[in-house]
Parts: structure tokens; C-alpha cells; sequence
């Protein structure tokens, strides 16, 4: 086996503190706030009203439109309110607020699809929809829409993508060690549905438990690529890029050059909803940094993260900062009452320093070096900041996958991303 | 009143070199002793007051279509006659000036100043106008070529001024030291303009 | 209990502009104290000249411009050391400080401060001299006396000077001479051995990029080589490389990030015109020293080359 | 050998703008994009030629065996100006890619004292008809040069807090004094010429 | 009147005016200017050579002189050289004895050199080293000089004192031919 990269990228410390804590189920809590917009797509309408009951995997909340996933009550209770509550990437979203009661009981629908290793393709797919799965390792983009390429755009490889870049997660990685049948079985139904020519099942050199457990469950016509530590190895194009040596066209998608991308968890979400019958209503989540007792947990969609991190022994004296996903690309809470969700791979408290000055630019160019992408994220940067706008697109903006690498490396401390962004928002309300 | 007011223009205000940004080629090049800019500096006057008087007495005959072209030679008459003229009576510094007296032909200033003014307006006013402009832009060039000849070669028309001590800045009589001190006296005159215009 | 918001990456690396500054500045300090040992007090004074200089001119800028004052990130300290550097030892000090005061007006706050100048500032304040003051640009001196308090100079030519054109051989100025600074020259630029040293830690640190350094040697060695086996009275390429100002030029000079291309090939480019550049004006140009003028011109079409070799994006298409 | 010093000189020791201050005004005013930088250097370049091949034949066979050179000023300017409006009209109707690449800039040509200075130089230096073809093509690549240099260095300025009283003319000037300082490094490269 | 007709009217009285008053003028004024073009040489010319009388002649292509006292004697030669200096072309007269042995000096007719550095080929500190030295080869040094055919540089410009020495050389080796056929 050779080791897969793609050019640019950093290695920030590791930091995997938890890669060999295994999952533990988190006591349900007393309260969950469900968020009716989980995905990427659109929005949800709420399917209960203040006062219901609800099971465990009862639908609360789902949309007409093919891009969106519904949503399901993650415990047995009743419905004491939808309102406006925290949302982890949109600040404040509407929301389902369900109180539990003692007795878990499993909503009636929940049924396994029938022998499911000789089910209908189409059968499958309307499965992995109706139980709301969508990406799981962040991205959270629907995964039935994922999985149902245009007959223009025939799939000749599947990429399962286990390489969990991002330094102290390690959810993914536990999954692949505990779950590794599951996942295969995962992966089979994603084969039966896009019928692909070769599966690649790719993890990080760092993680060798995972793949030597994955290695000994491999079915005919998988293969285990490993590639580089690296950051952002498990961005869909750099893996592409790193294994296939093929470039996504800009602008456009895997499946435009015959690949989809899925991550594990979302093939153990899939093997769930098909051999159980399973909603997605709950999820494994990395709580790490500086918490007392990092851990792996299995948690309720809905839990405020103050359950999670009281389960994990507190924070540290000092901690000011929390954050739902990695250090590169997670997103800041200002709550600790803030709810897991679909897409919250995991749940870092850090001690944040002072902010340092932003300084001019001295083109050093460590962010041409480092950029995934090969754009020049710092002449992006002053594009945006003296509003240039007509040099936007002339410099590939939109090409930008928001990994931060440039901003990890920068000397002068220049939040490259978020100028990127307000350009990216700026250019989009000039197309309109 | 208003006569007044079309001769002064030129000179601060509208000034050609400061204001307009036009003749910078005879600007920038001759500008090296203060002898040399005033020289220019006059012939410039002497060639825009001519074409222009000449081209507002003619303006209501002039037909339009053939009004640059005409202009063109007009303008290109004077300026021969300059050239011939320097060349024969101040031979020493025609030499210096060397090609840019033919070139005044191509001074912006000029055929602006006819297409702006002096083909619209009465013969008195033409005049006027062409006067403050010539003078306008002959004083951006004593102001130009002082600052080069004392700091360059310590002397003003070719007097020593600073004494012994001073080491002249040869930078300032070349290429470099031209654009670099038009460029900074721009800039300190954009200064001064933006605080009278507040 | 209140939560920082910021936007994500949320860890950074340890570099900062601070120490990639500071950095430069400490691998300069060998060449810089043989200099002063070698040269004397003068040099000692001709070095606080140029720093007070940039330093004060930077300040003065700032507070005219109603900006923050940010001398503490070190880039006008270290463009008054290299500027210090690249002059005459015996330079009458106020010229010097008119360099330094020319290196960061005209070379840097026109453009906008740190990050947005073209021209590398301390090779344009020395430009800026060497056109203004010629003769006291060109003139080198050694100690006159071995006391160090001395201020006297005995007038030499430098290597490079006295053996071009004409050359036959290292003749007076022996390799080892020229490797131990031994020699007249510009401050910082006689010590080779202290500058290949500084210059390899600075490259190791990831603070300069090798790739310019490395594309301008290859470029200086190949191109002399061939005209020292091929021509007759044309010097060797150890002589090129050690005896003018092409160490502290390529090591540290044109590894300056803001006035060199930010793509690699560019980089490559930029390194091998610089070479290309400083052989032809030693030999054929009318000044014995090209390291200064041929980092200027590839600083002029540092824009184009970025522009020529801008990178595609992933998956772009040309 | 002889052409290629004039070639070198031409980019470089005697380059048009630097060396003698020609073009100024659209050195000063087409440089603030390279796209028409690149243009109006091509534009320029083409015209400098063709005006030497009008003009060198018409100096040397019509005016001097009259005896007429003080007629040479208003002649050069005139056929500089039919000229550009003739390409003009020629390259609208016939090369219309071609007019649309250049045709912009054409009009803006006729204040360029760079032509007529180029004219007159051909003349100062006695050169013969295909050097002063040579001799005008290059000139014209000395001044694309120096535009397309000062264009790149704008288009990064466009990104920077330039101070405001030096915005546009100013500064280009300043910069346009530090290019023709590292352009002195040229220097005594290229004799004579 | 028709627009046509009176364009092209417009433009021939213009071309006339300008023709003829032009023609006027230089005519009136060539003499003195072929008068002022004589003059800087002669000028030059009688600075080095003690001469009544010069007549111009032309040998190998290059403009030379040979001068006569009031007697009628060849009292000395002179050539216009030419050579690339630092800037640009830099055209000097250079004057030999009788003999074709000795130079009597040199002066500067035409050079861009810097000014305030390279121009100071024309002054007089620098001209002067060329007097009554031998016709033979010389040389440029920096520093003083110590040979019998050593020329001292200007500071700051030995570039510009190289070319100098330089067209002396060539051209003084083709004066001393001149003279050879000439005695």
C-alpha cells in the first residue's frame, strides 16, 4: 500500500486524544432541542404541534423538495414547545423542544427493510431518504440526492471517505475500529445503488488500528488506499486528487467525473436505516480538548452540549472557547446550551488566547503554498478588503473550500476565510 | 472681471502640469537647469498664443472638417519658427533642448487649449487664455527645474548657490531624480489643493 | 460563563511576522559583527545612522498619515540593517541617513506601508545614493589604524573593481581571503562564511524560500563558468560568488517575500533572471557590481512574472 | 550585431520613456490595466513602424532633394495623423478582430509624442531605411516594456492603501523614477547606439 | 460655397501660409545657422591648434582638418572622433603636431555622459592630461597616475574616461596615418 497526498495542505499538531477511548453511550437527558433544519437544502416544516407525543424515531419535521431530510425525535416525550432556540451553524433556528419521560419506547414504523441484501435499488434509496440520512461528516448534504446521479453521469468509483483529517476527532476512527461489519454492510448498499467499477475505502496513515480491523473484513471489489496525515486529506476533491490523481472540474461536482464520496459514518448511518429500520436521531460525537475526561460518546440528537461536557468530567479551569467540529473548520458556539445535531462530528473546548493584531500581508505566499485548491488566498483576501469586486471571480473565489489552511499558516494573522466569505456572499448578491 | 478670471485660471487652478497632468515629455526632460525649463517654458508661450490668436481670428472660417488637420499645421508653422529661430540665435541652447522643440508640436496643452477654447471664443479671450496657460505651465517648469538645479548641481542658472559644503545629488539631474521630483511635487500640490478646495 | 466567538481555522501555526523579522535580523548578526569587527567603529556608527533613519522616517510617516505606529514588527529596523549592509564602511553618515530616509518613503509608504512595496527598500535607498553620490558610493576603505576607535580609512578598491575587466586570476584578493572577509566592500557583504552560515539557517527555519537563492547560483555559476573556460581575463565563479555582494543579495535580498513572486515557478524565474542579470552587468555593464540593479529590475517584473505563472486551480481549466 | 543593439538599447538604456521622456501622457494613462497596457503597446509599436515607412522615404526622397527639411515637422505630423485615421478606418472595415484589439487605442496615438519623437530621432541618427524600421519596431517594444512593467505594478497598487494625495498621477510617476533607477543597472551594457 | 470646396480651400491657403513663411524663415536664417554649426568647431579647433587657417578634408570616412599659420605652414591636424560612451555617442576633436608625434589636446564636441559625474570629460582638469603627451597608446587609471602613458580617471566615472581615452586611441592612430601620407 502507498501513501496518497495531494499537493498544499498542513500538518497541524495531531492532538487525537481520545483514539483510543471507546464509544460510550451518553445518558439520555432530560430535555432535547431539535433543530428542523439539519441539512443543506430545503428547509423543513414541523410535522407535531406543542403538546404531542413522541417516540423514539417519530417524524417531527420534514420537506416537500427532493434536496431535504427529515428530521425525528431522538427520545420518548412530549413537545413542549417550537420556537426559536440555538442553532450550532446558523446562530438561531427554529426548533422542536421535547421533554422526556422515563420510559423509552421505539416509534411503531421503525421496521427493517426486508432481506435487505436482495432489495430493490430503488427500494434502498427511498429507505436512506425516508430516514433522514444525510452526510455525516459535516457536510450534511443529503445523502439519497448524493446517491442518485443523473443516467448522464454513469459512477465508475465509489470513494469511502475515512480520513478524518481534522486534528482530536476521532469519531470516525472509533467507528471504523467498533463498527467496521456495519460500515462494510454500509457500503454494500451504496454499491448496489450507483453500481460503481472500484470502491476505495481511504484512511489516514494514522490510524492503523482502523485499517488493519477494516482490512480484515474487506468483501470483492474494496480496497483499503492509505494516504497522507495530512490537513484537509478529507476534503472530497483532495481525496479525489490523492488517490485518483483526477481533478474535479472547477466549479463542479465528483460525480461530473464518474466519483461519489461518502463518509464512514454515513455508511454505518445507511446500514442502520436499512437492516434496522433506523432514523437518524442520534450520532457519535468526539468531546475533547480541554475537557477533563475526553471521551467518545453516542448521543441523542438534541442534547445540549452541557450534558456532554458534564459527562466528560467539566471543563478546564480557563476554557473560554467551544467549538462543534475540529479546530479547522468547526464552528464557534456562544451556548453551552447549543444541540448536537446531524452534522457535530465533535465537540472541542479550547483556551483561547488573546486575538493577535491582523498585520499587512507581506506575501510570503505560505498560503499559495499550503492552498488545497491552488488559489492565492491572500490576493483574495485584499481583493475583498479594497472591494475590488470585479477581480473576484478573475482570481477563482468560488473555487475556495473554506479549509483555513491559509489562516493556520499566515504570519500576519489575516482571517483569509472570512474575507473569503463576505466575497463569496458579496459575489453572490451581485449575480441576483 | 471675467478676462481675469481666463488669465489666472491657468496659472494655479487649471495649471496644465499640476492641475491637467498634460506636457509632461518637455517637462520632465528639460527641466534639468532652471535655464533650459524657462527657455521651454517660452516657446511653449510664444507657440500657444500665436496658434491660438491666429486660430480665434480664423475659428467662424476654419471648417470643421478639416479643423485638426489645420490646427496641426498651424501649430507646427510656430514651432518651426521657434526652432529655427533658437537654432540660429541662441545655438548653444537649442542644442540642449535638443529634440523637444520640434516636439512642442505634440504638446497636449496646445491642441487642447485650441479644441477647448481658442476655436469657441473671441480673439481677446483666446489670448488671454493661452497667455495664463503658457505661463501656467512655464512656472511649473521654473518651480520644477529650480528644485533639480540646486539640489543636483548646487547652483541656480549655473550660479553656485549652496557653497562649498553642499554635495550635489547627480540623481536629481538624471532620469530617475525628473519623474521622482515631479511626482513628489505633485503630491505635496495635491496636499495643498484638497486642504483650499475644503 | 462567556464563550469567544471567532471564525474558524481556530489554531494557528507559531510563526509570526514578529519572528520571521527578528529572525532575519539575528542570522544577519555574524556578517554584521565580523563587519564591525573588521571596519571598525565607523561601521558601528554607520549601522545606528541607517536604523535610527528608517526607524524614525517609518514613525514620522505614521503619525502624518494618522495610522497606527507599528515599528514593532521589526521591518524598518531590518531595512535599516541591510541597508547599513550594502554601504561603503567610511560613508559620510548623512548620506546614509538620507538613504534611509529615501529606502522607506519613497521605497515603502508611497506604496502603502509593509507588504505593499515593489522595490526591495534597502536596495532602493542604496540606488538612490549610488546615483546621487557616485564617488562616495565607490569608494572602499580599510581601518588606517588598528585601533578600533579609529575613524581613518586608507582608500582601496574592491575585488570585484579592481579585477574587473581585467582579470587574471584571484591575484590579490585569495579565496580564503574572500571567505574570511578580508577584503574591502560594503559592511555586510565581506564575511561570506557568516552569511552562507545565516543565510542556511534562514532557509532550514522555512523563514526564506530556497528556491530563489538556489535558481540564482546555478544561473551565476553556469553562466561564469562558461565564460571563464571559454573567454580568456574572465574571472572564476567562486570569485563571482564571493566576492561582491551576491551572498547577502540572494540569501537575503531576494528571499524578501513581499518583492519576489508568490509562485514557485515564479520564484525560479525571479532567481534565475537575477543571476543571469548580475553576470552580464559585471562583465559587459558599466557599474563592477550588478547584485543591487538585478534584483531591482527582477523586483520590476516581480507583478508580471506573478501574473504569467499564476496557478491554475484545482480542476481549472486554462 | 548592429540590430541587436539597437534592439537592446531600445528596451533598455535608451528606452523611449525612461531615457527620454516620451509617451508620457499614455505611459501615465494606459497603465492602469495590463489588458490594455498590452494593447496600446502593440498598438503603439505597429503605428511607430509603419510610420517609419512612410515617413523615412518620404524625407530622404521628396523633401531633401527639394531642399525643403524645415518642412519635415509639419510633414512627420501629418502623415502620423492621416495614418492613424487610415489604420483606423482600414481596420474596422477589413481586420475587425484586429480593430477591436487595437482600434481602441488608435485615436490616442496622435497625442503620442513618442511617434513623432521616434520620427525625428530615425532622422537625428542618420539611419537607413531598414534600420530605421528596426529602430522604430524596437523603440515601439521599449515603450510596450516599460508600459507593460508599469501596468503589473499598478494592477498589485490597486490592492494596496496607497496613500490618497499620490493616487494616480503622482505615484506613477514616482514609480515610473524607481523603474528608470533599476534601469540604470543597464547602463554602459549597451554602448554608443 | 459648397463644404467641400471650401475645406480643401481652407487647407491649401493654410499649407501655402505655412509653407512660404517657413521657407521665408529659413532661408533667412540657414546662414547663420550653418555659421553657428562652423563656429563650434573652429572654436574648438583654434583652442588646440595655433592656426590662421583650416581646411576640411576627408580621409577614411571621418572628418578631418589640417591646419596652416598665417605663412601658410601646416602648423598642426585635427579629426572629429567618435565612440559610445556611458550614455551615449560621445564625439570629440582631437589635434596632432605636425609631426604626427605629439597631441595637442582634445575637446569635447557632442556626449550625453551624467551630468555633474560623466560630463566631466569636458572640463578642463581632465582634458588637460591629453596635452603634449605622445602619440601613442594610453591608458586609464584610477588614482594617480605613474606611467608615461597613464590617464588619471574622474572619480565616480571611469567608464565614461575609458571611452574617452578609448576614441583618442583609435582616432590618433588614424590622424598619425593621414599624416603619414600627407607630410
Amino acid at each position: 500500500m502507498k501513501k496518497l497526498s495531494f499537493p498544499g495542505g498542513v500538518h497541524p499538531a495531531e492532538a487525537k486524544l481520545t483514539a483510543s477511548a471507546p464509544i460510550e453511550n451518553l445518558p439520555l437527558p432530560e430535555k432535547v432541542v431539535i433543530p428542523l433544519q439539519q441539512h443543506i437544502g430545503a428547509p423543513n416544516n414541523p410535522t407535531v404541534k406543542k403538546g404531542d407525543e413522541v417516540f423514539t424515531g417519530t417524524l417531527i419535521g420534514k420537506g416537500d423538495a427532493f434536496v431535504s431530510s427529515p428530521v425525528f425525535s431522538s427520545v420518548t416525550g412530549k413537545v413542549v414547545e417550537i420556537g426559536n432556540f440555538f442553532h450550532p451553524v446558523t446562530g438561531k433556528g427554529i426548533a422542536v423542544a421535547i421533554e422526556r419521560k422515563e420510559e423509552e419506547v421505539l416509534d411503531p414504523a421503525i421496521k427493517p427493510v426486508e432481506d435487505p441484501e436482495n432489495a430493490e435499488k430503488e427500494v434502498l434509496l427511498e429507505t436512506i431518504r425516508a430516514k433522514g440520512i444525510v452526510g455525516m461528516g459535516g457536510a450534511t448534504f443529503p445523502t439519497h440526492v448524493k446517491l442518485s446521479p443523473p443516467p448522464s453521469k454513469p459512477i465508475d468509483t465509489l470513494i469511502i471517505n475515512g480520513a478524518e483529517c481534522e486534528p482530536y476527532l476521532t469519531c470516525d476512527d472509533r467507528l471504523m475500529i467498533e463498527s467496521g461489519q456495519e460500515i462494510i454492510k454500509g457500503v454494500k448498499i451504496i454499491q448496489k445503488i450507483l453500481n460503481p467499477e472500484k470502491t476505495f475505502i481511504a484512511i489516514e496513515e494514522n490510524k492503523p488500528e482502523a485499517i488493519s480491523s477494516l482490512q480484515k473484513l474487506l468483501e470483492e471489489n474494496m480496497e483499503i488506499v492509505v494516504v497522507k496525515t495530512k490537513y484537509p486529506q478529507g476534503g472530497e476533491k483532495q481525496l479525489i486528487k490523492a488517490i485518483l490523481k483526477r481533478d474535479v472540474p472547477s466549479g463542479g461536482l465528483p460525480l461530473d467525473i464518474g466519483i461519489v464520496v461518502q463518509n464512514v459514518g454515513t455508511c454505518f448511518a445507511i446500514y442502520e436505516a436499512v437492516y434496522r429500520g433506523k432514523p437518524l436521531y442520534e450520532r457519535v460525537v468526539t468531546v475533547t480538548g480541554e475537557v477533563n475526561n475526553p471521551r467518545n460518546l453516542r448521543v441523542r440528537l438534541g442534547t445540549p452540549v452541557s450534558c456532554l461536557v458534564e459527562f466528560c468530567g467539566g471543563l478546564k479551569e480557563g476554557v473560554n472557547q467551544v467549538i462543534f467540529g475540529g479546530p479547522m473548520m468547526g464552528i464557534a458556539q456562544i451556548s453551552l446550551d447549543t444541540p448536537i445535531i446531524k452534522g457535530t462530528s465533535g465537540v472541542l473546548a479550547l483556551k483561547r488566547k488573546e486575538f493577535p493584531p491582523e498585520y499587512p500581508c507581506i506575501r510570503c505566499a505560505r498560503c499559495v503554498d499550503v492552498c488545497p485548491t491552488s488559489i492565492l488566498p491572500t490576493q483574495l483576501a485584499k481583493i475583498v478588503k479594497f472591494e475590488k469586486w470585479d477581480l473576484l471571480e478573475e482570481y477563482h473565489l468560488m473555487d475556495c473550500i473554506e479549509c483555513g489552511c491559509c489562516v493556520y499558516v499566515c504570519p500576519s494573522n489575516i482571517p483569509i476565510v472570512q474575507y473569503i466569505k463576505a466575497g463569496k456572499d458579496k459575489l453572490r448578491r451581485m449575480k441576483k | 472681471m471675467k478676462s481675469y478670471i481666463v488669465f489666472i485660471k491657468g496659472l494655479w487652478r487649471e495649471n496644465p502640469v499640476f492641475r491637467q497632468i498634460l506636457g509632461m515629455c518637455p517637462t520632465l526632460a528639460v527641466t534639468g537647469y532652471l535655464s533650459n525649463g524657462i527657455a521651454m517654458g517660452l516657446a511653449v508661450v510664444f507657440v500657444l498664443v500665436a496658434s491660438s490668436t491666429v486660430i480665434s481670428i480664423f475659428r467662424r472660417l476654419i471648417p470643421k472638417q478639416v479643423r485638426m488637420p489645420t490646427f496641426i499645421v498651424i501649430i507646427a508653422t510656430f514651432v518651426v519658427l521657434v526652432d529655427y529661430f533658437l537654432r540660429a540665435n541662441y545655438p548653444f541652447l537649442s542644442k540642449k533642448l535638443g529634440p523637444y522643440v520640434p516636439l512642442i508640436v505634440v504638446n497636449c496643452i496646445i491642441m487642447g487649449r485650441q479644441e477647448a477654447f481658442s476655436s469657441k471664443n473671441p480673439v481677446w479671450l483666446s489670448f488671454l487664455d493661452a497667455l495664463g496657460m503658457g505661463i501656467g505651465f512655464t512656472l511649473a517648469l521654473v518651480i520644477l527645474s529650480t528644485v533639480r538645479e540646486i539640489l543636483g548641481f548646487g547652483t541656480l542658472l549655473g550660479h553656485p548657490v549652496l557653497g562649498q559644503w553642499f554635495t550635489p545629488w547627480v540623481i536629481m539631474a538624471l532620469p530617475p531624480g525628473a519623474f521622482l521630483s515631479l511626482g513628489v511635487i505633485l503630491g505635496i500640490n495635491n496636499t495643498f489643493q484638497k486642504k483650499s478646495t475644503r | 460563563m462567556k464563550l469567544v466567538v471567532t471564525t474558524s481555522p481556530h489554531i494557528r501555526s507559531s510563526l509570526s511576522l514578529q519572528k520571521v523579522m527578528y529572525t532575519v535580523i539575528l542570522c544577519l548578526l555574524p556578517a554584521l559583527f565580523w563587519g564591525i569587527y573588521y571596519f571598525h567603529i565607523r561601521a558601528l556608527f554607520l549601522l545606528i545612522t541607517c536604523s535610527i533613519s528608517t526607524v524614525v522616517t517609518e514613525i514620522i510617516f505614521k503619525k502624518v498619515r494618522k495610522k497606527p505606529v507599528s515599528i514593532g514588527d521589526g521591518s524598518a529596523l531590518l531595512t535599516g540593517v541591510l541597508l547599513a549592509m550594502v554601504l561603503p564602511p567610511y560613508l559620510p553618515l548623512w548620506m546614509a541617513a538620507l538613504g534611509g530616509f529615501v529606502a522607506i518613503s519613497l521605497g515603502k509608504e508611497v506604496f502603502g506601508g509593509l507588504g505593499y512595496n515593489i522595490f526591495n527598500p534597502a536596495l532602493l535607498g542604496r540606488a538612490f545614493l549610488m546615483a546621487a553620490f557616485p564617488v562616495q558610493l565607490t569608494t572602499w576603505g580599510i581601518p588606517a589604524r588598528a585601533s578600533w576607535t579609529s575613524l581613518d580609512a586608507i582608500t582601496r578598491a574592491t575585488p570585484l573593481a579592481t579585477t574587473l575587466p581585467k582579470f587574471s586570476g584571484n591575484g590579490l584578493y585569495p579565496l580564503q581571503k574572500l571567505l574570511f572577509g578580508l577584503h574591502p566592500g560594503s559592511m555586510g557583504e565581506v564575511f561570506s562564511i557568516g552569511l552562507i552560515v545565516g543565510g542556511l539557517i534562514l532557509i532550514a527555519l522555512r523563514i526564506a524560500d530556497f528556491r530563489i537563492p538556489l535558481a540564482a547560483f546555478l544561473t551565476l555559476v553556469i553562466l561564469s563558468s562558461i565564460f571563464y573556460f571559454t573567454g580568456e581575463n574572465y574571472p572564476s565563479p567562486s570569485f563571482h560568488l564571493l566576492a561582491g555582494g551576491f551572498l547577502l543579495g540572494a540569501l537575503f535580498m531576494a528571499t524578501d517575500p513581499v518583492t519576489t513572486p508568490y509562485t514557485k515557478k515564479g520564484r525560479w524565474v525571479f532567481g534565475m533572471g537575477m543571476g543571469a542579470l548580475i553576470v552580464f552587468i559585471r562583465l559587459f555593464g558599466g557599474y563592477p557590481e550588478g547584485v543591487m540593479y538585478s534584483i531591482l529590475i527582477m523586483n520590476a517584473f516581480t507583478p508580471l512574472i506573478n501574473r504569467l505563472t499564476r496557478p491554475l486551480p484545482l480542476g481549472g481549466k486554462k | 550585431m548592429d540590430f541587436l543593439l539597437i534592439f537592446l538599447a531600445a528596451l533598455t538604456t535608451q528606452n523611449i520613456v525612461f531615457a527620454y521622456f516620451l509617451g508620457i501622457c499614455p505611459y501615465l494613462g494606459v497603465s492602469r490595466k495590463l489588458d490594455t497596457a498590452l494593447g496600446m503597446g502593440m498598438a503603439v509599436t505597429f503605428v511607430m513602424t509603419i510610420t517609419a515607412l512612410f515617413s523615412w522615404p518620404i524625407f530622404y526622397l521628396i523633401l531633401i532633394p527639394r531642399n525643403l527639411p524645415y518642412l519635415e515637422l509639419p510633414v512627420f505630423i501629418l502623415v502620423i495623423a492621416s495614418l492613424v485615421q487610415f489604420l483606423e478606418m482600414y481596420f474596422r472595415k477589413a481586420i475587425p478582430h484586429l480593430y477591436s484589439a487595437l482600434g481602441i487605442y488608435l485615436p490616442l496615438i496622435t497625442t503620442n509624442c513618442a511617434i513623432l519623437g521616434v520620427a525625428l530621432f530615425m532622422v537625428l541618427k542618420k539611419y537607413d531605411f531598414i534600420h530605421s524600421l528596426f529602430y522604430t519596431f524596437s523603440t515601439g517594444l521599449g515603450f510596450s516594456l516599460a508600459l507593460l512593467i508599469m501596468a503589473g505594478i499598478r494592477e498589485d497598487l490597486d490592492l494596496a492603501p496607497v496613500p490618497k494625495n499620490l493616487k494616480g498621477a503622482p505615484l506613477a510617476l514616482i514609480i515610473a523614477g524607481l523603474l528608470a533607477l533599476a534601469f540604470m543597472g543597464f547602463s554602459g551594457l549597451v554602448k554608443g547606439g | 460655397m459648397n463644404y467641400r470646396v471650401k475645406m480643401i480651400l481652407t487647407l491649401l491657403v493654410v499649407g501655402a501660409f505655412s509653407g512660404g513663411s517657413l521657407s521665408f524663415v529659413y532661408n533667412k536664417m540657414l546662414p547663420k545657422i550653418e555659421a553657428n554649426l562652423k563656429k563650434e568647431i573652429e572654436n574648438s579647433l583654434l583652442l588646440l591648434v595655433p592656426a590662421a587657417s583650416y581646411k576640411e578634408t576627408s580621409f577614411q570616412g571621418k572628418r578631418v582638418f589640417v591646419c596652416r599659420d598665417k605663412a601658410g605652414e601646416v602648423v598642426g591636424y585635427a579629426i572629429i572622433g567618435k565612440g559610445g560612451g556611458f550614455q551615449g555617442e560621445i564625439s570629440l576633436l582631437i589635434a596632432l603636431d605636425k609631426e604626427g608625434k605629439k597631441i595637442l589636446g582634445i575637446d569635447i564636441l557632442e556626449s550625453q555622459e551624467t551630468p555633474g559625474l560623466g560630463a566631466k570629460i569636458d572640463e578642463p582638469f581632465f582634458k588637460k592630461q591629453f596635452k603634449e603627451r605622445e602619440a601613442e597608446k594610453l591608458e586609464v587609471i584610477k588614482g594617480k597616475a605613474e606611467k608615461e602613458n597613464d590617464i588619471e580617471a574622474i572619480t565616480g566615472a571611469t567608464i565614461s574616461s575609458r571611452a574617452v581615452v578609448s576614441i583618442v586611441n583609435n582616432y590618433v592612430a588614424i590622424l598619425k596615418e593621414f599624416v603619414e601620407q600627407n607630410r
